[in-house]
Parts: C-alpha cells; structure tokens; sequence
C-alpha cells in the first residue's frame, strides 16, 4: 500500500457519512518503534498541499494564515478506526 | 483538430491579403518615422563623438550599422505597404525622401569616419542634424 | 522534529533525503506502507524514483514521466530505490539517513548519463570545490 | 580583503539580475522614452529583492536548504512541476540572451557579426561552468561586472539638469508621447526584472554551495544588502544616462551600442572601453548564473546532486542539464532570434513565475523546524505580504499588458 493510493481518496464515516478527502495521515510510533498510522486529516475541499498551516502553533504570517484557513475550511482530524475506506 | 488549423491559416492568409485600411497604413509610416528618428539621433550623436576622438573604428562601424539596417527597414517597410488612398499617398510622398536622405547620410557618415575624411564626416552629422529636425516634425505631425 | 506526530504527506512526501554526510539521495517520492496485525498501515519504507513520482502525480504527463523512467532501466523490472523507514536517522528540512549514498543503489539516469555522456568529457573526474 | 571578497556572491547576482543584457537595454529604452519617471519602480523592485534574497539566503544558511527544495517541499509534487516548467523556460530564455549578449558585446569591440561569436563564447562558458571552481567564478565575475559603476560616473560627468530628473522622479505619470498601457507595461517589465526568480535559486544555490551556516547570516545579510542596491544605483545609472542623451532627441533605444554611447560621449574611448568590457562582464556572469540556475532548479525539483562542489562525474544529471541548457540557448540563437528581444519575453514570463517562487520561501521563513529562532520577524512579514501582492498584480497584468500593447511598441 502506497501514501499516494490513500492521499486525496474520499472517505465516509462508520455510518456511511462523507467525511470529505484524506489530506494527510498522522502516525505516532508503536511498542516497536513502528509510525503506525493514527488520525487522518480530511478536508471537504479539493485536496492542494496545505502548506503547513494546519499543524499547531503555525500562524504567520497572518494573512496567509487567515487565507489558508479559510480555503480549507472545515478540514480536521478524524481517528483511523472512525473511517470506511472502502466507500469511493 | 484539422478543422480549427484550417481556420486559423485561412484568417492568416485572409489577413495578408486583406486591404490595407488608410489607419493602418499611417501607423505604419508611423512606427517607421520613429525609427528613422531614433537611427537618424544615434547616428548623428555618434558622429559627433567620433569627430571628437571619443570612440574607435569598431563601435562606430557596428553601431552605425545597426542604425543603417533600421532605417533600410523603415524604408522597406513603408514602400511594401498597399497604398490606400490619395491621403496616404501624399503621406508617403511626404515622408519617403526623408527616409532616403536619412539612409545616404548614415551611409556618408560611416564611408566619412572609415576613410578618415573628417569633411564628409562632418557634413554627414550636420545634415544628420537637419533631417532628424524635419523627422520629429513629421513625427509629431502623425501623433 | 520536536513533536512525536509525523505527518505523511507533510513531513515525508517531496522532502528532500540526504545520506550520513549531506550528499542528495533523492526526493520521497512515495511512501510505502506496511499494515500492523490489527489492520492499521506503518510506515515501512520510502520511495525514490521518476517512476514513483510519475505515478503519484497522475494524469498524461505523470503516466509519461513514469514510461520514461521504465524505458531508462535496461534490466529487469524497473522498481523505485526503496529505503526502509528503519535507515531514516532524523527528520528535520531534509531527511537524513544513516547510510553513506554509495551503498544505495545508483540511479539507472544518473549511471546512464555518467557511462555515456559526463564521463566521456575530459575534467569529468576532476576534484569539486 | 577576505571580508570585502566576502561580498561577490551578492554582487555577482545582483549584476546578472539588474545589469544583464536584457536590462542594460531595458533600462536605456526607459530612460529614453520615460525619462525618470518609471525610476521608482526600480527602487520597489530593489526592496523586494532585498527582502525576498534576505529570507532565502537565511533559509540555505540555517536549514541549507535551497529555494527550489521549498518549493517542491510546500506546494507538492503537481504545483511545483507547473513552477519548474515555468522558471526553467524563463531562465533557458534568459540564458540564451545572455549567450548572445556576450556576442553583442564583443561585437562592440571587433565590428565581427555577433552571430560569429555566439559558438565560441558558449563554449567557453560551459568550460568555465565545467571547470571553474565557484568561488573563483563568482570573485572573477562579480568583480568584473563592477566595470559598469562607469555608468555612475558618466551620468554625472554628462552634468544632466539635475531639478528637471528629479521632477520626473517625483512625477510618476507617462510623458505626453506615451499614454497608460506602455507606461503600466515597463513598470511591470522592469519590476519583474528586478525580481526575477532565478536570482533567489542562484543566491540560495551559492549559499550552500559556500557551505553557509548559521554563523554565515551576518555574510548572507551583507551580500543582500550590498549587492542588489549596486545593482538598482547601476540600473538607476543606465537609465539616467539615456534620459539624458536620447529623450531630447526622442529617440528610442534598442541595441547595446546605443546603451554604450552617452558613456562614450562622457568620458571618450577610455570610458567605452571600460563599459564594453562591463558589458562583457555582466553578461558573461548572468551567463553562468542562469546556466547554473537552469541546472539548479531541475536538480532540485528531482533531489539530484547537484552543484560544483563534487566532481561533475558525480553530479552526471545535473551537469547534463547544464550542458543541454547551453546547447538549447545557442539553438535559439542561430535561429536568429534578437537576443533582446528574447529577454523582453522572458521578462513578461517570469513576471508571471514569480509568485509560486515566492510563497514557498515566504511561509518557510516563518517555519520554526527549519529556522527555530531564525523565523521572519513581524516587520518582514508585513513587508514579505505586501511584496506578495505586488507581484500578484504584475503576474495577473503582465500578459494583457503585453498583448494590449504589443510588447510596449
């Protein structure tokens, strides 16, 4: 399985809701040291590269940060186990 | 695909073939008396420097080369258009041995400075002076 | 990287990767995924190579960049170099490896372009800076 | 000594970013035709170079990360391709002109056709791009290029009616003889020359290839701020001479030896020895910076090895896309295609370039993973926004502009 087969896929919840498009995946090691994947951030919008605005304490400048922001609304970050990947 | 070329080289032909208006024909004589005034005022300021020893055979030569090929395709460029009317014949008439007089002058001063003949140089720069005169007139005669 | 979150597509994807001593491996330009017993995805390896790049961007010019890239191989079936994410030492501005370039494996472009063109120019080997 | 030669990366990039073929007759076409009053575009353009070069050069010394690294890095693989075809056209473009000013300029000098010399002067350039050490390069280059301060000194030989320049400083209209549209379109020509992107992927390229560190920020900031302010006061300087020798006699400018002349006139044939041999210089050094640049940016984009620190066997790739580059620019050159004129084109391009070259380097600067304490202050990023508009604007404007006005004609 590749990053690129999983990026940009839209994806439903358990309940069959559309969540939106993966933007990106975050990991957190495992026991074995391994980056196991752990929340996925989706966005509703077109997937773009998010340009880094999205990960905490990044704000400046400003207005980028507003305009950023703006452009992904409603993007956020959902548990792995709350997501149904087979949905297209 | 085959189509939309086709329609783009028939508005190309269509274009060249097409009657030239009397407006176009004047910004032609326009952009070429423009020309003529900038080749005529780098010619003739060249000249001046040269005449007082501040530049070498090498630059003058290329540089007066430069300013006798534009004003070769003023000329050129002038003669080839349609002439549409009388209006835009009597501009021609008007313009074109100005044109001519700038081109022999340049010439004149280039075989002046080659040759070491101050005399030719220096009548080719006052006279280069006098025409660039009756060439900005015309220009500004145009705008 | 202070925080313990890696992000995929933000830490590692288009991030240049440079070997023990600096020199440029490559860019990722995909990350391959291992899947743990209880059915979550790691991150086991990443990719380097046109071919991977080509397929991650898609579209007409991403399928001709990979055809190129398989053209270029000479032997065998064309595969991306693959690092195992256990040789990545630091994810910073770049990601460095605890390996020296030389013990991965050589582009097949690059090894192409140094046998064929560079390398036949007198001063080729000549020292850099 | 070592601390003034410390300074020629600055200066090198700066004379192949203000004073290279293009602008020389850019500027001198200006001059002509607007006299003074597009002057302050130069100095916008200066400032936001300043900025922009400041912010890259800090990124390549803390994070030694080149400019086109950040680009790819931000705006991902798709985005980043669009930018590389972009940037690499214009510089290709630009690299061609310069090949063909160097011509011009030693057809200056020998009255031999400059078509005759293009073969030959780009074989000496790949040799120096082949053989020269950086550093060497860059002292031999930037230094040389100083030749062109002659300029200053002829402006101010020619003793110009200072109060009518500086009214036309301050009076930032088109002349009666021009109207709005070719007025917009050199200030859009002349900004976009004044940023152009290859300078940043040079200036952060050298950078590394000088093995900056953080303790080098103080060089970084040196360089910067020498550097790309030479290279406005000599494009000033181009420009004021031309508005001096040829709006009265409104006259238009459109070859290097026209550009050489008020010099002549100033200071006689040592003076025009001396600007050929600038010219010379300066084209010869944005040769090599955008022979470098076009090597630097599709190496980068792919995560080659690149640059002259290694033997070229070593960066086969890179040193390949050199060497295409050279023979591509000559190419276009034995089409006979006007060297300037091919600039005045490149410049219209990279107008339209150069946001996605400076977004990346803008939101980088603010990156505290790559810069920790380094980051932009509020200062620049205010500056760092405002400039991001402007050339948001030129971007958006240059081509209707060019159409609009059939390349200012």
């Amino acid at each position: 399985m590749l990053a690129s087969d999983l990026l940009g896929r839209p994806v439903r919840d358990r309940d069959g809701k559309p969540l939106g498009r993966v933007a990106d995946l975050l990991t957190e090691p495992d026991e074995h040291g391994r980056q196991r994947v752990v929340r996925v951030l989706v966005t509703p919008r077109r997937r773009g590269r998010l340009l880094g605005f999205e990960r905490p304490g990044i704000q400046r400048p400003w207005l980028l940060e507003r305009i950023s922001s703006l452009l992904h609304r409603g993007t956020r970050e959902v548990p792995w186990e709350d997501i149904d990947w087979s949905a297209e | 695909m085959l189509i939309s070329l086709g329609a783009v080289l028939l508005a190309l032909v269509l274009l060249g073939v097409w009657p030239t208006t009397s407006g176009q024909f004047r910004s032609t004589v326009e952009s070429s008396v423009q020309d003529a005034v900038s080749s005529v005022g780098t010619a003739r300021t060249t000249g001046q420097t040269a005449l007082r020893g501040n530049t070498f055979g090498a630059y003058e030569s290329t540089v007066l080369d430069d300013t006798r090929k534009s004003v070769a395709t003023a000329i050129t460029d002038v003669v080839e258009s349609e002439v549409p009317d009388q209006d835009s014949r009597r501009l021609r008439d008007e313009v074109l041995p100005l044109l001519q007089e700038s081109a022999r002058l340049i010439g004149d001063l280039g075989t002046g400075l080659d040759s070491d003949d101050r005399g030719l140089a220096s009548s080719a720069t006052d006279g280069l002076a006098e025409v660039g005169e009756r060439l900005t007139a015309a220009l500004e005669g145009l705008r | 990287m202070t925080n313990e979150v890696l992000r995929v597509d933000f830490d590692l994807l288009d991030r240049q990767i440079v070997d023990l001593d600096g020199h440029p491996v490559g860019k990722v330009d995909d990350v391959e995924f291992g899947t743990t017993a209880d059915g979550r995805p790691f991150v086991a390896a990443i990719l380097v190579g046109h071919h991977a790049l080509g397929e991650r961007i898609g579209g007409r010019l991403g399928r001709w960049m990979a055809a190129v890239a398989r053209r270029l191989h000479t032997t065998g079936d064309p595969q991306p170099l693959r690092i195992p994410f256990e040789r990545v030492a630091e994810i910073g501005s770049a990601i460095r490896l605890d390996v020296r370039h030389e013990l991965l494996n050589t582009p097949a472009l690059e090894l192409w372009l140094r046998d064929n063109v560079i390398g036949r120019i007198p001063g080729a080997s000549d020292a850099g800076q | 000594m070592k601390r003034f030669l410390a300074v020629t990366l600055g200066i090198l990039t700066a004379i192949g970013g203000f004073v290279d073929i293009g602008d020389l007759v850019a500027n001198s076409e200006t001059g002509a035709r607007f006299g003074m009053r597009l002057a302050w575009v130069v100095v916008v353009g200066v400032i936001g170079i300043c900025l922009y070069a400041e912010m890259s050069g800090r990124v390549a010394a803390v994070s030694g990360r080149p400019v086109f690294d950040l680009v790819r890095e931000r705006l991902g693989a798709r985005v980043a391709l669009a930018n590389l075809a972009g940037s690499y056209l214009v510089t290709l473009l630009t690299l061609s002109a310069e090949i063909g000013g160097v011509a011009l300029a030693i057809e200056l000098a020998t009255s031999v056709h400059y078509l005759l010399w293009v073969p030959i002067a780009a074989f000496v350039l790949w040799v120096v791009l082949w053989k020269v050490k950086f550093e060497p390069m860059e002292r031999v280059f930037g230094l040389a290029g100083l030749a062109l301060v002659v300029f200053v000194v002829a402006l101010i030989a020619l003793d110009p009616p200072w109060a009518q320049l500086g009214q036309q400083v301050t009076s930032p209209v088109p002349p009666a003889t021009e109207d709005w549209g070719t007025y917009g379109f050199f200030a859009v020509a002349l900004f976009a020359a004044a940023m152009t992107p290859y300078e940043v992927f040079f200036f952060s390229s050298g950078g590394v290839e000088e093995k900056w560190t953080s303790r080098d920020l103080a060089i970084s900031r040196v360089n910067v701020f020498v550097g790309f302010p030479l290279g406005g006061v000599l494009s000033l300087a181009v420009m004021g001479c031309a508005a001096v020798v040829y709006e009265p006699l409104q006259a238009q400018v459109d070859t290097l030896g026209q550009t050489a002349l008020p010099v002549a006139m100033a200071l006689g044939k040592l003076g025009l020895v001396v600007v050929i041999l600038g010219f010379f210089a300066a084209t010869f050094g944005a040769a090599l910076e955008t022979g470098l640049s076009a090597g630097y940016t599709v190496a980068q984009y792919f995560g080659w090895q690149w640059g002259k620190l290694v033997r070229p066997r070593q960066a086969a790739r890179f040193h390949t896309v050199v060497l295409i580059s050279v023979l591509l620019g000559v190419a276009l050159l034995l089409t006979t295609a006007d060297p300037i004129a091919i600039t005045e084109y490149s410049l219209v391009f990279s107008a339209v370039a150069l946001p996605l070259t400076y977004l990346p380097i803008l939101i980088v600067a603010n990156d505290r993973d790559y810069l920790g304490d380094e980051v932009n202050s509020p200062l620049t990023n205010v500056l760092g926004v405002t400039y991001l508009v402007i050339i948001l604007v030129a971007a958006i404007a240059a081509v209707p502009l060019m159409i609009l006005t059939g390349m200012g004609s």
